[in-house]
Parts: C-alpha cells; structure tokens; sequence
C-alpha cells in the first residue's frame, strides 16, 4: 500500500537515530531496527549492545573477512570498535533486565494505545521464536518502535488492543513509523502524536491508526532526508 | 589432576538414552560441533536438549535432531537460515519445544549452577509465555516466577583449557558456555588449545575449573557456519 | 565517551545525607580507601552502607564510622582485627546492623544488579537470619525468599580502567567489585592505572563500562592492611 | 579439661585430612579448620576454595612476603597454585551454594545428631557475625565439623538439639572430635560412633557425648601420629 509521501524504511531509522544521545547504550533488533546505526549522528557515540554479549561492536566485516565467533544477534558477522567488551549470556541480560540499557529498538506487529507489544508471533501457526525481544522491552530504560503505519494490506499497526500474542505489557514508550513520531503515555493509554509526515492530513493519519491520536500542543512535521 | 580425555568419543562416553544435555552456542557461534558429533556417533535417545536455538542445516544440533535423539528442545529461538530438521519434526509432533525467553532461559541456566531454584523476572509478564507461571508483585510491579534449569551433561567449546578445567572463550563464542558448565552434573568441554596447569592466567579464568569435568583438545574446531556454507552434512 | 574525573572528590560528588552506599572490597582486600576518603572529606551523614564488613581500625569505612556518617551498615561480618569503631556504636545503639549471610549478600547484590527483584536461597533456613522471611518448597526442599539490593552509589576498585569504564581487578581484590558495580545508580570506580581505549583486550574486561559511571585514577592506592599496621588515622 | 588419650587440634586435622579424596575442591572454615590443608596426604592434590573468590591456593607467604590484595576468607595472606583462578563473590558462591564444593570442613559450637550446626554466635550478646558459614553448610556435598569432644568446661558438643542460635539445619554428616569420628544420620537423627581413641571406655565417650551414639557394626581405633 502506498501512501503520499510516507517514509522507507531508511528513514524511519534515521529518524529514530536523531533520537539518541551521545554516549547511550542502544540494544537494535534483527532486521529493521538495525538500520539505525548507519544513520548515527556526527559527534555522537553511543554504543550497541547485542544479547549474545558483545557492547561496542561496529559495522559489518568485508565479505570474505567474517569471523564467525564474532556475530550479533541476527547471527551476522560484526566488528568491533576500541573499548568493547565480551561478556556470557547472564551478564548480557542482567544489562537488559537490570536497566543499564537506555534504549531497546524493536519492531512491531502491533502497538497499542497503553503501550502493550506484539512483535514475536502472528498466531499459533508455525514454529514460535521468541528470542530476547520480551527481557528487552522489560528491561531497556526506553523502548522504541519502528514500523510502517500500516500492514501491507492497509490495516492499522496502532490500536487499542494487541490481537497477536503479546511480547510485553505496557512497555513501549515511543513509535516511529512511516507516517509519525508518537509516544505512548502508558498510564493513560494514550497515542500522543509529536510529528507527522506534512503530506498527510490529520484526518487520514487518524484514519489510518487503530486509536485516538491525541494532540499536546503542536504536531511538528516529521521531514527526513532523502535515502 | 587431570580432567583430559584423548578422544572426543571418550569425552562424551556415559551419555545415555533420557539424559537432558545443555549444548553451548548461539547459532554456531561457539557451539561445540566435534562434541555433538562424538554425540551423534554415540547415538543416546530421548535426549532433552538445552540450547539458545534448535539447529541449523545438517550438521551440529541440527544433525541430532535429523538422527531422531532429541525428544525435546528446551530454547529461545528455534529457527535459523535452514531450520528444517527441526521444523518438520516439530510441525508433525515428532519433538517436543518449551520455549523461553532467552534471558530467562540464560537466567534459568545460571540458577540451576548457582543453587537458586526459583526467581522472579518482569520478562514475559502478561504474555502466553509467562502463562501458567506464578506470579508475584514487588514494590508495585509484577513479576512472573521462574525455576533453576539443570542438566546430566553439558557440552560446551572453550578457546584456552588447563588440566584443572580452567577455561576461557574466542571472542563472542562465549555466550551460554560459561553458564551451562556451572548447571550439569557433568561438564564436558572441548578447548581449542590446551595449556599446561599455569598456562591461564588465574585473573583471566573465564570458567574456573570446579566446573568443568571433561576436556578433550579438538584444534582447529569446525564452525557451523562453514560447514553450512559448504553444504555439509553429518555424518 | 570519556567517564574519567580529575579527582576523587569530584568522582565522589553528589553523595548526599541518607544516601545507599555500596563499598567494594572484602577486608582491606579491593577496598577503595581513596574513594572512601573523599567520601569522609565532603562528609554526608545518615549513610546506609553496604560492605561486607564493618572497617578495620581507624581509616576507610571505620573511619567513616568513627566520623558518625553510617546510620545503617548491611553486612556479612562485622568483626575485625581492630572493629572498635563499629562495635562500640553497635553496642550502644548509635548505628543499625543488617547482617545477612556472605553469600546471600553477594546475590541479593547481584539480583539488584540483573533485574531480579526476589529469588529463593537454601541458605538460613530455620535459622534465625532467615526468620520472618517468606519462605517456599521446591522439589520437597524448604528455602527462604530473599531481596534485590541496590544503592545510590557504588564506591569500587579496580585494576585497569579505560575511558569507556572497562574494568579488570587485582587479583583476589575482585569480591564484591564487580557485583556492587552493576547494583548501584551511580557507580564510581577508582583504577589504578587509567589506559586508552582499546587499552584491555576486550576478552579480558571483567566489568563492562555500561556498569560503570565515573573512574578516577589513583595510582600506588593505599592498602588498609598496610595502614592498620602503621596505626594510620583518617583524616 | 584434659580427657586421656585425646587428640590435639593437630591431630584431629590430620583425622579430618585422611578422607579428603584426589582432586576433591575444598572449603576449609576460617581457624582451626585451617589447620586441616598443612595434612594433606602424599600424591593426593585437593583443590582450596576460598569464599572470598580464589580456587587453588597455598600456603602462607614468608613474612614480609604479603601481597595484601591476596588473602583468604580469615583475610590472612596466602600464595597460589599452578592452574589457581580468580572470580567475584557472586561466582564464588554459586560454587557454594550450587554444589560444586565436594567438602566443606567448619568448627562448631554445637552439632545435634539431627545433623544440625551451631557455630555462629553464643548467645544474643555482642555483635554477630555470619560470614560465609550458612552458605557453606547448605551448599557442599558433604560438610564435616572438627571439634573437641566437649566444651572447656567440660559440656558436651555433640547434643540431642542445639541451644545455640543455628548456622544450618541437618546440615552435618560428619563430625571429627578430639575423642571419636562420628557420622550423623540426619534422615534417622542418629550419631554413629565409627571410631573412638583407644583408652576411652564406651560409657564414658557416651558420658561426654549430648546424644545416643549408635554403633553399626564395629567401632575402629582412632589411632594417630604424634604431631
């Protein structure tokens, strides 16, 4: 489905990765999310943490160079930068579940308006893996979404209530689609919307969310660079 | 002193039909390849098998799975780029899968080889996951309860190894292995290089030698990743 | 990245009245005298202090007993060669003691540090340490359910540090070092020798600098043996 | 109180010492305990723990020789072995507590013959102090108590129920004195008299003993060098 003016996918992540400060220790999920780190801002470090206990590792190897005793969590060959760390699995999880991480990003299948998650399972078909996506969103100080608004065939991600099966309980705490910034207020079960594409109206943009999109002062429009 | 066997057959000798058995790795990161193989040439039964993911190709865990050992899989992430020797088996209820949350499950390991038999985590609270499980709630916030996970054997792959057991790991290849070696009844490792006791740097011990039970030297180990780029298959 | 301060007593800044210290160090052995000292010179009062004991003559943490700071102490062993300066507020009631057992006080540390806010220890049951705690059977065997701990602050030594916070410890001067380094808000390392980054082999880090806030360098640090022997005083 | 024909410390470590298997991982309690490491016997190499995070270690250093950031649990200075290693105190007592340790040998106040152990504090007067004693006894394989037979004042230590405050609960399984080797039944809260010094009657050992000490089979000569 194609909508006036949305963002890829590139651009989603570069906007999220306007988001993270210097110094910030930032968990990215397989796949999508892990786009963020090519758009890390100028004069800004923070430092990736994946579960299968590596923190400061960098960009992927030349082809050929891969040591595959050296991988993320996507099982990707990495690299590291000076100042990284090894460490088991129980100490790279007491990270997570302890708090030391200041942001998880994750992918959805659903958001709702009280913050749950669905990201694991579409029902109960096929064979469940489940990961560490639900020690993240437990864990991390802030965790964020990255998602297209929609479903391919045009249904909302945003809703009221998760139908998939639930990665966490009240846990996400800002979206970023292809669409719109929006955060999450948890304890009021509310999508407050930040920014929004400036090609959209905010009628469809609500047309196109599961839930009420609520208004604090000014929406900002959410423009992003060409990728 | 001296915890070494000569062959990888000899290191895995006594693992019998019904044993539950952690495998050390994420993906083939650190998984011990020449054990399990000794393992499959071996040929134990109703295994219950401990690891963070269920196989990839035809070789490793994989392989044990194709060879009908495995009866249950207890891991987090049960897919992988060619997970079809356990996807089938699971799909037609040849194999059993408890799946957890892979910090619980790290969590679960460390517990069982720390004494503790049960703990509270917020992980999987509210989901089908945490189902069934007791809960508690502390200073205002729910947590689900979790038991110790223990094992009869552990194979795990270390980089240095000393005749007291002493290890350390390459790089990331670490992962679960420090954890599964506290948590079996009998530790069997596979080193890449061993050393003469004084050899490791007692500062630099990754996993201390009370741990560990068996050592078998394999230089040059195989990576799973490889041997799936070549399309291997074992045996 | 750079978590380095100039001094210890900008390292040591913002640790106001009341606050939950954690001390690194078991006896003289890791403990952060330095850190201690420019604790004792900016002077906040009504401290809880977690250590596993309660100081040893008249510098580090007895001085900072003897300076009337410590309300409370959360300890395993508070006696010493020379524990005058607890003992004799113990005693007359000027200071608070949570004795807990050495190795309950290592995991309810490191549970704070995980995320774990409750587990089960077969340590103390039917003891009069374990009294009045909630108490569960798994697989027919009676335990006690125990808490997290954490702290505002962690006061620690370490060995080697890098600009990252990457630490490694000194022999048996570990202990509690790494544990009470992940359990606290604010954790403050002073290292004895400050290298750049890339300066420790990342195989080699004991404590990952995600665990860590400040660093300051004390190089030669004092030794709290060494001083007792000398009959030293603080200030 | 001086019985005929009893052990000395010396002795009833060096008793203690004999059972002590190759390659068995050892804790051996701050104090008279201690003394158990200088018996060690010829062509047998057991492996010391320390609480406070060192496995391997041996003697004391000469004099001048103390390297202070190298002590043991009673903060003494000692030296290690080849093949010795470092850990934190959370590993450390996962050695404990998990059931690694093959024996672990404590002094005692009191020992019941339900196999539970007093021996960390007296009474509720001055300040206590538990160090690692409650982990140790319910954590290794086997816990062994070296003690005299009876008090200073001539009470026995071996009793039906301890009135002391508890470190352990049916935790004990054999206990070294200075007058007999005794297991405790903890299952049927029996002791079980396996030797005693030759110049000891049966009654009198009974007399000086809180319990009924029951005899399976025949009770040995426990027969010592000079030391």
């Amino acid at each position: 489905m194609s909508i006036q003016g949305q963002l890829n996918q590139e651009q989603i992540a570069w906007r999220a990765a306007q988001d993270i400060e210097d110094g910030a220790y930032v968990n990215l999920g397989i796949g999508f999310p892990e786009k963020v780190a090519a758009y890390t801002i100028e004069g800004r470090e923070p430092i990736f943490h994946t579960e299968n206990g590596v923190l400061g590792f960098g960009r992927a190897p030349e082809k050929g160079k891969e040591d595959w005793d050296l991988i993320n969590a996507g099982k990707k060959a990495i690299t590291l930068k000076p100042g990284a760390a090894f460490f088991d699995h129980a100490t790279s999880f007491a990270m997570i579940r302890g708090g030391h991480l200041d942001v998880a990003i994750l992918g959805a299948l659903q958001v709702a308006s009280n913050g749950d998650l669905a990201n694991w399972r579409v029902g109960d078909k096929g064979v469940p893996a489940v990961g560490g996506a639900m020690d993240l969103v437990n864990g991390a100080k802030r965790v964020a979404v990255l998602t297209d608004h929609v479903t391919k065939d045009g249904k909302p991600k945003l809703v009221e209530a998760c139908t998939f099966p639930l990665t966490g309980v009240g846990c996400v705490t800002r979206v970023y689609t292809s669409l719109a910034v929006i955060d999450v207020d948890v304890a009021g079960a509310r999508f407050v919307l930040l920014e929004k594409v400036p090609d959209i109206s905010m009628d469809d943009l609500q047309s196109l969310t599961g839930a009420k999109l609520h208004v604090e002062g000014s929406v900002a429009d959410l423009t992003v660079p060409e990728l | 002193m001296n915890k070494r066997h000569a062959t990888t057959a000899e290191a895995v000798a006594g693992i019998s039909d019904g044993a539950t058995v952690m495998i050390g790795g994420f993906g083939g990161s650190g998984a011990p390849i020449e054990l399990i193989h000794a393992l499959i040439d071996a040929g134990p039964k109703n295994l219950t098998v401990v690891n963070n993911n269920a196989g990839n190709g035809h070789v490793g865990l994989a392989a044990m799975i194709e060879h009908g050992m495995v009866a249950k899989l207890i891991c987090s992430f049960p897919k992988s780029k060619d997970p079809k020797a356990f996807t089938e088996r699971y799909l037609d209820g040849r194999i059993e899968l408890e799946l957890v949350p892979q910090g619980t499950l790290a969590e679960r390991i460390r517990a069982g080889g720390a004494g503790i038999p049960a703990f509270y985590t917020p992980t999987a609270y509210g989901t089908e996951l945490g189902e069934k499980k007791p809960t508690a709630e502390f200073d205002g916030k729910p947590y689900v309860q979790e038991r110790w996970l223990k094992a009869d054997f552990a194979l795990i792959k270390a980089e240095l190894g000393d005749p007291y057991g002493n290890l350390t790991y390459r790089l990331a290849a670490r992962n679960f292995n420090p954890l599964m070696a506290t948590a079996a009844a009998v530790t069997i490792a596979q080193v890449s290089h061993l050393v003469e006791a004084g050899g490791i740097d007692p500062e630099a011990v990754v996993t201390p030698g009370i741990f560990v039970n068996r050592l078998v030297e394999v230089s040059d180990p195989q990576q799973e990743e490889i041997l799936n780029q070549a399309e291997a298959r074992y045996p």
